[in-house]
């Protein structure tokens, strides 16, 4: 066994080696860099994130731990933890980040049929397709029991209307998987998980434009769309359990966001480059020192607990709460980097529009972070769910 | 004197709020922003608060001005704050004057002040970290001076008419002595202004100085002793800045409390709910707390007294950490619409952002604090 | 009238200087520096503090700002401050603390009759009677509508009969104000507020042990105990207003704990002592450094909070419900910096016992000041009264 | 090796938990304090660890030990810390072991450890802050050396049969070159030991070495070399002190939560107040950081990888920071009641405390993790 897994270190080293573009080495520096797959992804500029994730897809390295048969790797975890470090080692890039890898994928594997997972999975792990979530609409927010899209039986397919908010990226997704009501009569019990075509008729989106100038939401608005009934996944009226499931993996994501840098780290070489280390070799702004150390041990500790969650996940000893404190501590040290980040910036950092400040991606980037505790279930709700599911706080 | 507005300065706050309430509410600077104004403020307003006599407030009566104080002045760019009013009221009405107070050069430049025509900007700060070194250089030059370096985070520096530039005349980069602080006309050949919007949508400009040629008698105060002139200028535009970001984090406050109190969600009102409504007290009470330092340093200053240069480094940092609360907590208690362009609550945090950093932001003032106090 | 204030502090500052002993100018060191007065005090090991007091006493300047017919100084508002400035400004001590002076006397001031007043007033200011305060019960905790120690009328007086707990240092003072139930039909409106002697039959008080060592509370117990009804203050069932307004005072009291210190800064000076300076002139300690200098923004913007709160009180311009923010914010930054004099102290602050400690002093006290953000009205509920009443945000 | 206990440790943590539970609750701490025992700690306990194979984890299994790691140590130390057992399992088993290991003194020093006859104790700070900086002179005496200083701080030092002391035998107070580590035993001549209790009951020494002549064969690993045997005593000392500040915070939060769900005011359980759930769910995040934090460094000592070293310090700072947090939180939702000395709540606040303070707070791991990243 560890034979195994010492040959398969080896072997996966000299591929990732020879397989692995000098350009997806280098580190991210912004969303240009990260490949998204789907139908319109252009890479004209970037040739070699399509070979890299063509190469890597081959394999099914782009979703290393799924079944070979929809397009995975078909790794055990010990194996898909190897190739993640060897991976890291070389800092190669993430080969193609997508919410139908990170959430739908996991959701169809563990409810969808196997017509459903043939059609979809592999079009995931290739690129093909680009997924967006369905979920928030303008009067739930937090609260998904008020869902109001409806979709209506018309025997061979559902006839959806109503409007969604808060689509990551609806403008440049292909499909969307997505809760409708399909019985007015309870509250989450009359629930469905639907998927269809972005350019089903009917269907139309409009970007939100955000506090960072950019706009990676949007409105999304279903007039009389007709969604085929095989694209329901799960029991009807059960979507629910799905979306939970689901949201489970969106919280992981998310709060490991921007933590696990590969190489160096940029908030300390930014402080160091702007404000310079005096004689002792301490930062010269001796309080945005402290500030900064004092963070790290919390990320350094939250590294170690992303570890241990993983872990324990896959282990199956997680409680199943865990990822409401996993998504809660991850954004919100998330937002207190991206502060020490402007505070060692200056006044640079300030800068909107400048090519010395790479159009403000600093300033932009803080700002962004700044939703990380809203979306995906905001940080109160996530501090809701650990005070009644882990701790088991009586109810007011 | 009590530590609150009196009879008078209570009738000023009045008026300022509302004038600037109804003539610049944040939809000003959103129209500004959305028409890509170049200027950066509205040249018409700035015009309205020379005729409220805004522009004077710090000017003595003989020299035309109000012959008010930092604490008046403070009332003015509280409300400035609270709109997030584009303005170049704090570095040419606060900073600049105080700087130019008992010069020889405020018959130059204080009638322009005075009717709204003039526009000051400050060339402070050498690094993106505002620091008390100066480097950029100097040398006499025949009866004049020739300055040679370069400045950043100089708001309104593209446009301004008058620049103090604090400059070094001897010394090296740390030392106290050797500062010359000069007021450079916006036409002085070899000055070249590079415009950045910054977040908040203000402009501020990189200035370089190539051999820029100025007489003798541009210099504020006394060669090699500009250090004096800039405290004044550093305390007057610390204490302002706080007051704005006084406004600025009141604001917020108001905006999300308000929100508090009508959105619901899961049937009832979220202000109903008791962890948000102790962050929300909670952070009343630092604002409150912010808002006693600032009258305190602006009394202070206003009475000359020697420990005003603490209380201002008190008032810039614990308005800094009051403010970044307040904007922080209004947009995570927003939820997504505060995530959105269209509402105002990000503005507030853009321009949270920028004050926080001008003239030091709080862990640079802590730890000066800590210096003067001897650890 | 600049020229009588003017006139005020010279005279002032020369009886100051030629009657407080040289002794009452030095920094208050433990509780037996602080003179608490009453039948019981033992002046034999320290005269000084029984002269002074006499001498400050018989200007009416214990209670300065009491009218001259109560035993106070008559002095406005503005003598009053001049009077606290010139004390500071040769760090005399306070040369009488007392229930009496901040919490009894103001109620009185308001609420007694001017029987009442002539009686209790005269002896509170000159030190003759310490009082202490009954408002908790082990029932009742921050919430005094649970009040349950009962006063029956019995035609001339009251029966008394119940326990009180947390009652400060009952086993040393002379008389207790105490709240009682006088009507079992309401919650808030029948209980009333009634003064008696703790010698009285009766009355039988237990030390409560604490973690700090110490036991500055009490276990109080009554048992038949006759209270004459000319000890009722204010309105039968009304005690509730009496006990409101007297809160206030006790809010404003533990707020300014420790924080109004005379000269030096122990937290500071006592962590340049332990820790040293490094070449850079600063605290060789560098993260804890930044960590006071950031609690040194907060209390000294803190003091000019204080400064505001007592001029805006005494305008008439203060927030009626200010009391609970200022108690908030000044017991929560008093625990931060015990918590720094713990951290600045090392290993030598850990001491509980030895002389080189002060018998722990530094220990005890830091955990003393742990209970300033429960006495008096929880840190929580003054939130809550600040949520409600201030910020006006809805009732669940 | 995934980060959370296999089913040997998950087996040895229950057997702790148990027995530890039963034999050594927070009532024998009190216990022990009411009638004031001069040792800090109960021998018998001390001999059941023994028994039980505690005293044994890290000794190789050659020298009679179990031949376990850190992970196992901490696994006893976390069940120490819950139940507030006073105990010389820290820094004989864990930290005297650690630094014995592999070197002559072990066939000297473990058959008492592991009998529960001997108690180790370490004097390695001179001032009240631990610092890197050893000062203590050892001086070459004939075939020996002389040591001259004094040491505080020195838990279990006033009845400790064997006294690691980190002296200097070359080189100035801040090298790392120089130090020598010496295994004194506590008939050593000119060495005294002033007991002091402390803040949580614990009894610590301070010790003064006046002469005091130790064998050649005193010495620990090298001459001059002791910096490396000194950092293996203190790796296994913050990680230990980790490990048992887990348990004190989380039995604190146990002790918490619990009341959380008992106590009722204004008519309801406190817990059902949602500002109390969501600081106690803010607490509950900070330990669950805390303890994967400890694990990892844990794992990491007993792999001997080189990142070993941050990760400890990580370990030690964010148990003090978690820990500190849940005392804090613990008293004050406790209310008054958790003032009295009667109820325990108390009790972890003061051992929390001293913890802290032990081989380093969680401001001097902070400065240390940012000098090693070189910042």
């Amino acid at each position: 066994m560890t034979d195994d897994l010492e040959s398969f270190r080896l072997e996966t080293r000299e591929w990732l080696k020879a397989n692995v573009p000098q350009s997806m080495r280098e580190p991210v520096r912004g969303d240009k860099d990260i490949n998204w797959g789907g139908r319109r992804a252009d890479y004209a500029n970037n040739p070699e994130q399509k070979l890299y994730m063509d190469r890597m897809a081959e394999r099914g390295w782009t979703v290393p731990d799924w079944p070979v048969e929809y397009g995975g790797g078909g790794l055990s975890a010990a194996h898909t933890k190897i190739l993640k470090e060897e991976m890291r080692r070389i800092n190669a890039r993430i080969p193609l980040s997508s919410f139908g890898i990170s959430m739908l994928g996991p959701a169809l594997l563990k409810y969808g049929n196997e017509a459903q997972k043939r059609e979809h999975l592999p079009k995931i792990a290739r690129g093909e397709i680009r997924w967006c979530q369905g979920y928030s609409e303008p009067n739930a927010g937090s609260d998904l029991a008020g869902l109001a899209t409806s979709a209506e039986d018309k025997g061979d397919h559902f006839l959806v209307n109503g409007q969604k908010v808060w689509t990551s990226y609806a403008d440049k997704a292909d499909w969307i998987f997505c809760l409708v009501r399909t019985d007015k009569s309870t509250k989450q019990g009359g629930i469905s998980f639907v998927l269809f075509d972005m350019e089903s008729e009917g269907v139309s989106t409009k970007p939100i434009l955000l506090i960072s100038g950019y706009s990676p939401f949007c409105e999304t608005f279903f007039d009389n769309v007709k969604v085929p009934k095989e694209n329901l996944v799960g029991e009807l009226n059960k979507g629910w359990d799905v979306a939970k499931y689901l949201l489970g993996h969106e919280r992981e994501m998310i709060s490991g966001m921007g933590l696990g840098t590969t190489g160096g780290n940029p908030l300390i070489d930014g402080a160091i480059a702007t404000i310079g280390l005096d004689d002792q070799g301490r930062l010269a702004d001796p309080v945005l020192r402290a500030q900064i150390a004092l963070y790290e041990v919390r990320s350094q500790a939250f590294s170690a607990m992303s570890e241990r969650f993983i872990d324990e996940l896959k282990g199956g000893r997680a409680h199943p709460a865990q990822p409401s404190m996993m998504k809660y501590y991850g954004t919100e040290l998330n937002k207190t980097r991206h502060e020490l980040i402007m505070a060692s910036g200056g006044s640079d950092a300030l800068e909107w529009e400048s090519e010395r400040s790479d159009k403000g991606s600093k300033a932009r980037t803080w700002l962004r972070t700044k939703a990380n505790s809203i979306e995906g279930g905001t940080s109160e709700i996530q501090l809701n769910i650990i005070a009644k599911r882990i701790l088991e706080l009586p109810s007011s | 004197m009590p530590l609150y507005l009196n009879e008078e300065q209570t009738m000023l706050a009045d008026t300022a709020k509302d004038f600037i309430g109804e003539s610049a509410p944040v939809s000003h600077l959103r129209g500004l922003r959305d028409s890509k104004n170049s200027d950066g403020f509205s040249r018409d307003l700035w015009k309205q608060f020379a005729e409220m006599g805004f522009t004077g407030i710090l000017i003595a009566e003989e020299d035309g001005g109000l012959g008010l104080g930092h604490v008046e002045a403070g009332v003015v760019l509280e409300e400035i704050g609270r709109n997030l009013t584009p303005s170049p009221f704090l570095t040419t009405a606060v900073a600049a004057v105080a700087a130019l107070n008992g010069s020889a050069q405020r018959e130059r430049w204080f009638p322009g002040i005075l009717s709204g025509e003039t526009v000051a900007a400050l060339a402070i700060d050498e690094k993106a970290k505002h620091t008390a070194g100066i480097a950029m250089q100097a040398e006499r030059s025949g009866n004049g001076f020739r300055l040679n370096g370069a400045k950043q985070f100089v708001t309104h520096g593209h446009i301004a008419d008058l620049i103090l530039v604090a400059a070094r005349t001897g010394g090296s980069a740390n030392d106290r002595e050797g500062i010359t602080l000069f007021a450079v006309p916006k036409d002085a050949s070899g000055m070249t202004a590079e415009a950045e919007r910054l977040a908040d949508s203000s402009i501020a400009a990189r200035l370089r100085f190539d051999g820029v040629e100025v007489d003798a008698d541009a210099v504020i105060g006394e060669v090699d002793q500009g250090d004096k002139v800039l405290d004044t200028l550093l305390a007057a535009g610390r204490a302002g800045a706080s007051a704005e970001m006084l406004g600025v984090g009141a604001g917020a406050m108001t905006l999300t409390v308000d929100y508090l109190k009508e959105r619901k969600q899961f049937g009832s009102r979220i202000g109903s709910f008791q962890a948000l409504q102790h962050r929300a007290a909670h952070l009343y009470s630092e604002m409150e707390v912010a808002h006693a330092a600032v009258l305190k340093a602006q009394q202070l200053l206003d009475s000359g007294a020697a420990e005003a240069s603490r209380a201002v480094s008190v008032a810039k940092a614990m308005t800094g950490l009051a403010t970044t609360l307040s904007v922080q907590e209004g947009i995570q208690m927003h939820g997504g619409i505060g995530m959105t362009d269209e509402y105002d609550i990000g503005f507030y945090m853009k321009r949270a952002r920028v004050l926080a950093e001008m003239f030091g932001d709080a862990n640079y003032h802590a730890n000066l604090l800590a210096e003067m106090t001897g650890y």
